[in-house]
């Protein structure tokens, strides 16, 4: 079938814009029939991905994040990039624990949440460049999909 | 401000939002260290029921406080917690080191 | 104050995307604290704009539709722009009951809703080359707003 | 297939979805005029109760049948219809042609 869906979403790097992309996420989301589980799971997998842009990439100015979402047959697609200040060790960022900020209450569990709730996750990152993650997560299992 | 606290005596109770991100996060932070300070607060009970979405930013909440109050001998406890919340303090790892219950601690039904 | 958030929204000119529009750009909104009737008014004019560009601007091709968000100060601004067939004549498209499809089901009341439902509604396009639709509406009527 | 359809002799009720757009209408309409068609139904009652969006295209749906039950000396009604939805019946102009009830006929609330 190749992709049968797109959106992309761009917007100011500011935490009021958390809630938002998850909602617009989720709703892009629901032509796949997911469950209410599923729904959770890529909301809070977002969810993380955006505030590290907004906390790690742009450390609080106000840029723009782009969010990308595919529909590939039964799978959900979707990038999280931003023009910010990139990752050195991307290897050592992706261990559980680790932080930068850790004063600021990180909890260092953010790119293990995404591993936990997607099947599968990428980071492809340049310092001073920027940093782009993409999941996916295969939707119902099997379970059959329909047009209302 | 989202949410309620209650203090009484040296316990604090935090109504926590419907969504808890990083957004929100810094206001529930700064709010609980305040009235940490200016009360004295030797334990504290997070109470989920209205919340239905948390990703890592409510787990930084719950690990600070915690820091907080075992620093100083006190405690800190979670209540009602609906299942997907529940998932997520499993996976952190939050249910080894603080007492979670799916109900009010009475029903004695901790995970 | 300026323009104080803004986001950018582009998507497949399918019509199970209108709904997802829909829910993206209240979702946005949410951030004036809008009445539940406001709401209910941006979503409507919005469906109709998105709705004109899949059935008029592209004619059931699968293209990109474009809708822009901003606040600035207490006024809610979204534009929606297609590049499809574009209008010949502007005055006579806004006129209430005219349609160029009437045997689909067109009731020709498109823009009469975007016209009733905002404060502004401001319309360019240029034959072959597409259409943008720009309207404005002040949310709260001077109540106040916070950041919570 | 979203919302539900009754016959009962020549009388169509029709439960309208949750959100009435371009999207949605296009079924309602293929699948009321192939109802109309296979049972020889002379009048509509479309039923508001579940539906909290409607944009232009609602409008459409409701001129359209109008249309074709006014040909055949038939009626047409709208029922169970929310104060936002009565905004837009009003606005179209709908309400001057149709009945339109708030709640049921019998409460005789014909706006
Ligand atoms: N978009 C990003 N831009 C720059 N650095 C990032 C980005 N995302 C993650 N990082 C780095 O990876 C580290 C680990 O991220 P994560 O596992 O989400 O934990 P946390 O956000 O709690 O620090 C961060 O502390 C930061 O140094
Ligand atoms: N995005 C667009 N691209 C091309 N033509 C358009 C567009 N939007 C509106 N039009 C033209 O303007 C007419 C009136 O639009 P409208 O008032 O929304 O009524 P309707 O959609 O019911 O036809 C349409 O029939 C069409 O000819």
């Amino acid at each position: 079938m190749g992709i049968s869906n797109e959106m992309r979403l761009e917007f100011d790097s500011r935490s009021c814009n958390e809630g938002f992309a998850r909602v617009s996420v989720a709703a892009f989301m629901t032509q796949l029939n997911p469950t209410l589980e599923e729904v959770a799971d890529v909301k809070t997998a977002l969810s993380e991905a955006v505030t590290n842009s907004i906390v790690h990439g742009y450390e609080g100015a106000i840029e723009k994040i782009v969010v990308e979402c595919r529909i590939e047959d039964d799978t959900f697609c979707v990038d999280v990039t931003d023009h910010g200040i990139g990752i050195e060790n991307i290897e050592q960022a992706m261990e559980p624990l680790f932080t930068t900020k850790p004063d600021s209450e990180r909890s260092g569990m953010g790119f293990a949440f995404m591993e936990a709730f997607m099947d599968s996750i990428e980071v492809t990152s340049k310092p001073n460049e920027g940093t782009k993650v993409s999941m996916k997560k295969k939707i119902g299992c099997g379970k059959s999909k329909f047009e209302r | 401000m989202e949410g309620g606290y209650k203090i009484r005596e040296r316990n604090l109770t935090v109504e926590m939002p419907a969504e808890i991100d990083h957004h929100s996060a810094q206001h529930i932070t700064s709010n609980i260290d305040y009235l940490i300070e200016a009360n004295g607060i030797r334990s504290i009970v997070f109470d989920f029921n209205r919340t239905s979405f948390m990703d890592s930013s409510g787990i930084g909440i719950l690990l600070g406080r915690y820091k907080k109050m075992n620093y100083a001998g006190g405690k800190v406890m979670v209540i009602r917690a609906n299942p997907s919340i529940r998932k997520i303090l499993t996976f952190s790892g939050v249910t080894k080191i603080m007492d979670v219950y799916e109900g009010l601690p009475e029903q004695s039904d901790r995970i």
